[in-house]
């Protein structure tokens, strides 16, 4: 399929068709400075061997804020991927609330310092907290979906991964049964080309992951992740059909991988020089600065007041979080259920050696704490 | 008080739930129209209607991965696995979000929801229609794992599973599905998940059992009463978390132990039960601890003499005991 | 997608242009009328309380034959399904072999007697032993084409399954892997329109599951199960583009279930009276047989002819099966491995009790057999 | 005799192997030009090719599935899968297919591969990169379960693996890849499947463990040297089929056993060591059979303070030790 790109006129001018103000436009814009700032600050701290791991988005961003932009906060709910970076900021978490998972502190809201950095999740912004196994979120998406329908809650669930992810059997069993109920769930491929170093021609068999939109009964999108207002009108459109009772829509946004699969990657091993180079060309960010410079809506001035501000939000959110505390361990045997104990109802938790009648009825020999 | 089957007691706990609580839905393959390949759904579609009584593709990860979702937006799912021999599809889902969700999240995010599956042999169903596949879950922190006995045990623990905060595996022995029947009033009682109970009283010889094997447990103990060896049978009923007071205060009282399963023997979930007993009652052992259990093979086998060669009996656990009282 | 039929000419005619001669024709008949012969008389041994259980194909034997006529024996390979009855008749196993499984004798070979019936497998005629979880046989063949391929053998892998079975994750994932390497392997999705009580509209967000075979760059082909020279077409054309080396091809034949899902099955509580006699309309044996009446390949003589023959096959094979020995237990422990024990080097199977010392270095008391 | 690092020791074995024998092949995710995420399998897609070392797509189910199929028609899989973590989307496809297609099919079919899985804790892998899934799959009949310790044992246990009949699990520790390095043979020597070895010989207390922890309990027996109390260690290395003669020999001798495991302690592979002395050695145990083991939560936290109050280490193992030598 041909990748939707918005035609040459003026941001403002398409923006106005889409219902986009030029404050929502600006908005979009510093969304995706201050996430590529965030970002860039998780990979400095990582070679500065402040945090062990980063994966991030860089690439990512102009398809997650724009496909994001259109959902509810606090109403809709968001079940994001380890890239999701920029999409988790445009729902509302915070660059702070971020930061606190990269150093895995005690009172990091994604998981209390318990998940390696990228594995987000907030209660109350309904982001759900995410695993490392691959697209099994798209199931918990559609079972979001499913008790939204069931509970005419009016919210639309939207989930993402990435192309290699939707090579999983639980893409097929999830979609299939969206398309089948008519669930309002949105399904976002962020296809950057690769899993890891596998490439898409050894990934799938069809170039669009969109192709097997049609074997479930629903829409699918292709789009180039670099036209932020394009990325937009998918995530708007899908989102209105998902409200409207019309069903769930499959997504897949063109996009780029900037830096390497993680911090443990290497991707020179499978990407020449020349490639990693040419695909900063694919690169949202300065892209749509130029749409909104054409546009009249950014001028230097305003543009440097942006970037001040992210660097600002990035300095104080590193800062904060890194003065955080770390978890206790004492607390780390706790919510392994709501009410009951780790394994055994007589149990305390045995990290060490467990003797005869060690708190149990026969007691010989007193346990030593460990 | 009425007299109801184990399927009964299934199917009757499932429809009083639903009347008491909305957002309780059950979803799963033929659940609807049918009722339930074993019937144990059956009248919920036409009471509850389509929309919580879902007949779902043929996709295990799908049953419990949307279960999973609907839960964490308000609902209570009771999915079913047809048989539990068909689950592990789902296993990731089960094993990597359901049990981890509360705890990777720090007590943000949880999944209460019981699924429901029919397990065991003796019932002609070969290697892929009698598996017991409890051990797998046993041993996954975060899962809850109750295997009843009784149809009295059935409603109260189900109820205490569907009213649980998280996630509960129930499964269900089809060889009692019809044939064990008793007593069960008609008030809202439940039966404490982690509570295992004694249901023979005995001196000489401590039987641990769950599921089928708690009734051929009993069933020893009558053979062997008439030889003068007085026999206490505990039904563990909840594998995880396990009630190791009861456990402990009865073998610490007859100083000798038959742990029974139906599971393949080799690392089988009552290797945990033998490891606590060498590990906490080592002072009150008065001779090994000795277990009875399916062989070592891949599978139950069809034909009916490869079957019976395979599940344990009352004999052969009588077998094991009478030779325990006798070290 | 519309199912292809065969136009309206004489089946002599289209047979012709298929390459096939009467005889083909007529074989093909015959290896229907077995299959159904062979498949009524499970039921009646069941009814009888010879056999606890079956499950088998009739109302799917046309689509069977016709697909599967087109391989080579005991050099392409078949990974069936339970309903394969016509199927494996077609592809060699003898009404003895698979009376065997429906006895479950020593001698069985399918299992010697360890699965249930309908759980058909064969070494010597490259016919897979299959299990019960569906779809997981998919792989199977995907692997076999994929060695066949590398070792370049010329084979082609044909496997059978139900439309129920093509929503589990292990279709996904098969299909694309399949197209991705262009194997030679062709599957075959039997849609009788129920997996067990579960309709269409449930199972499947689209009507055709061969809509999703562009979802994995291989062509999707709708047949209709009843029309028996339309389902050769498209097995023989999926087949030659196997070999020739053109990658995978997926099959859906339009098929009817006559019966109950199995003998544990009521179907009469999720089907009307009127649709299970109507279905029978659907039946390919009488169609073909009336194509072959009026293309003068068969008149009452050798109808009949072909019947008896059926009949005595039936007897045969039935008498002779029931009369096999049944399993020896003390072969039960055998062939969990090709060398080693069941789970310990120094283990007897056991599957009584275990005491301190039995067969160990420690023995106080002598084991009993049990 | 070289000396080589655990991880190099996997892949120059696997180089031999693919030389001698043209029917294997390695499949999995980066298996190809990236050479693994580990570098196991690191230059083998430049001297074998993209035929015999295929990048798969993200589909654990279709690695096993697929390499199921492939050893049935001619070829002998070493499929890789990226973590251990990530194997339970395949867990279907590995115990109701490979495991049971020798025993379904009397003997007619069966499914020769080497499933690689990089598995354990200390790494800051977290929940998800650090688990220990032995338990899982040393319970299913079908299965060889393999977990080296040293280079010289991992070239000779894969070799022997990979000329195994049946289907192998082979459980590689992160933290050992770079971290053990040992002297190997360049000559073609085997470790056979199911032998234990006593890597180190002692009087008073035996401590079994496999993987990391046997080095763990190695170097808790050189601290406890100078307190006197003499520590024999047996490495498993095989987990099933287990070695049970060596193991009931060494507690025989010395009485006593802590057995050492990483994975959760409920239902972890060590239960059934246990167990199998407490009903084959019970006449010669001197004191209870003790545990030391990870704590029952659903996966190793990330935060380094976290994942040190998880780990088993050599001091707790020392600790446990120590104190049932005084009992
Ligand atoms: C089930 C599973 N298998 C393997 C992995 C290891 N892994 C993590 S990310 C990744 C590649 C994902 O590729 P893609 O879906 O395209 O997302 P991208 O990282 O390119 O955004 C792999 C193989 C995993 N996390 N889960
Ligand atoms: C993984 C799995 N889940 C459930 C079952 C139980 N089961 C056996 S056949 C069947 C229905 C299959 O329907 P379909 O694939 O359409 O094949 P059909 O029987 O209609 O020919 C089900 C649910 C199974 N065998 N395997
Ligand atoms: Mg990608
Ligand atoms: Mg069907």
């Amino acid at each position: 399929m041909a990748a939707t790109r918005t035609e040459s006129k003026a941001a403002t001018e398409i923006g106005a068709e889409l219902g986009l103000a030029r404050d929502d436009l600006l908005e979009m814009y510093r969304l995706m400075v201050v996430a590529r700032a965030v970002d860039e600050r998780m990979w400095i701290l990582n070679r500065a061997g402040k945090i062990p791991f980063v994966i991030s988005g860089q690439g990512h961003e102009g398809a997650q804020v724009a496909v994001t932009y259109g959902l509810r906060k606090a109403h809709d709910w968001m079940v994001p991927y380890y890239r999701s970076v920029a999409s988790l900021i445009t729902f509302g978490m915070t660059p702070r609330e971020i930061m606190l998972a990269q150093f895995a502190k005690g009172n990091d809201p994604s998981s209390g310092g318990r998940q390696m950095p990228g594995h987000y999740g907030m209660p109350e912004r309904q982001i759900l907290s995410l695993s490392s196994p691959v697209a099994t979120q798209l199931l918990h998406a559609t079972g979001i979906a499913l008790a939204a329908k069931i509970r005419k809650t009016d919210q639309v669930a939207m989930t993402y991964l990435g192309e290699g992810s939707s090579n999983q059997g639980d893409f097929h069993e999830g979609l299939n049964f969206a398309g089948i109920h008519r669930l309002p769930v949105v399904y976002v491929v962020e296809n950057n080309g690769y899993a890891i170093s596998v490439p898409m021609a050894l990934q799938s068999a069809v170039e669009d992951i969109a192709m097997r939109a049609a074997g479930y009964n629903m829409p699918g999108v292709v789009v180039d992740g670099s036209d932020v207002l394009a990325c937009y009108r998918a995530g708007r459109d899908a989102i209105d059909r998902a409200r409207a009772g019309e069903g769930p829509t499959l997504i897949e946004a063109k996009v780029t991988r900037l830096t390497a699969h993680s911090s443990d990657d290497q991707h020179t091993k499978y990407r020449t020089a020349e490639e990693i180079e040419s695909e900063k060309g694919r690169d949202a960010l300065p892209l749509f600065r130029d749409q909104l410079r054409s546009a009249g809506l950014l001028d230097e001035e305003s543009e440097a007041a942006i970037l001040e501000e992210s660097r600002k939000v990035v300095e104080d959110s590193t800062d904060w979080a890194e003065a955080q505390p770390e978890p206790d361990p004492a607390t780390a045997q706790r919510w392994v259920y709501a009410d009951a104990p780790p394994a055994r109802m007589d149990d305390e938790l045995w990290t060490g050696a467990r003797f005869a009648g060690d708190g149990g009825p026969f007691g010989t020999l007193a346990a030593e704490e460990d | 008080m009425a007299v109801q089957t184990l399927i009964e007691a299934v199917r009757s706990t499932l429809a009083d739930e639903m009347r008491r609580d909305e957002r309780i839905i059950v979803l799963g393959e033929d659940v609807g129209k049918k009722g339930g390949v074993f019937l144990a759904t059956d009248g919920l579609f036409d009471e509850f209607g389509g929309e919580r009584v879902l007949d779902t593709p043929l996709s295990e990860s799908l049953i419990v991965g949307a279960s999973i979702g609907a839960a964490i937006n308000g609902l209570r799912p009771v999915p079913e696995i047809q048989f539990a021999d068909f689950i592990f599809p789902a296993f990731n889902q089960i094993l990597s979000e359901a049990a981890r969700m509360r705890y990777r999240s720090n007590n943000s995010f949880a999944c209460p929801m019981t699924i429901r599956a029919p397990y065991g042999g003796g019932v002609h169903g070969a290697l892929y229609h009698s598996q017991s596949v409890e051990a797998f879950f046993a041993h996954i922190p975060g899962l809850k794992v109750v295997v009843p006995s009784t149809p009295y045990d059935t409603r109260g623990l189900l109820r205490s599973a569907i009213r649980d905060e998280d996630p509960v595996l129930f499964f269900e022995h089809k060889k009692m599905y019809r044939s064990v029947r008793g007593d069960v009033p008609d008030t809202d009682y439940t039966v404490p998940l982690g509570k295992a109970k004694v249901t023979r009283e005995g001196r000489d010889v401590t039987v641990v059992g769950y599921g089928l094997m708690a009734h051929y447990a009993l069933e020893a103990a009558e053979l062997l009463e008439s030889e003068g060896v007085s026999v206490e049978v505990v039904d563990l009923r909840t594998l995880r978390p396990l009630d190791g007071t009861t456990l402990l205060e009865s073998v610490g009282k007859t100083g000798k132990c038959v742990v029974v399963y139906e599971d393949n023997r080799f690392g089988g979930f009552g290797a945990e039960i033998a490891a606590i007993l060498a590990e906490e009652a080592f002072d009150r052992l008065d001779g090994p601890i000795v277990r009875v259990t399916g062989p070592d093979v891949p599978g139950v086998p069809y034909n009916h003499v490869l079957e019976d060669w395979f599940m344990p009996n009352p004999d052969r656990i009588a077998d094991a005991v009478r030779r325990l009282a006798a070290y």
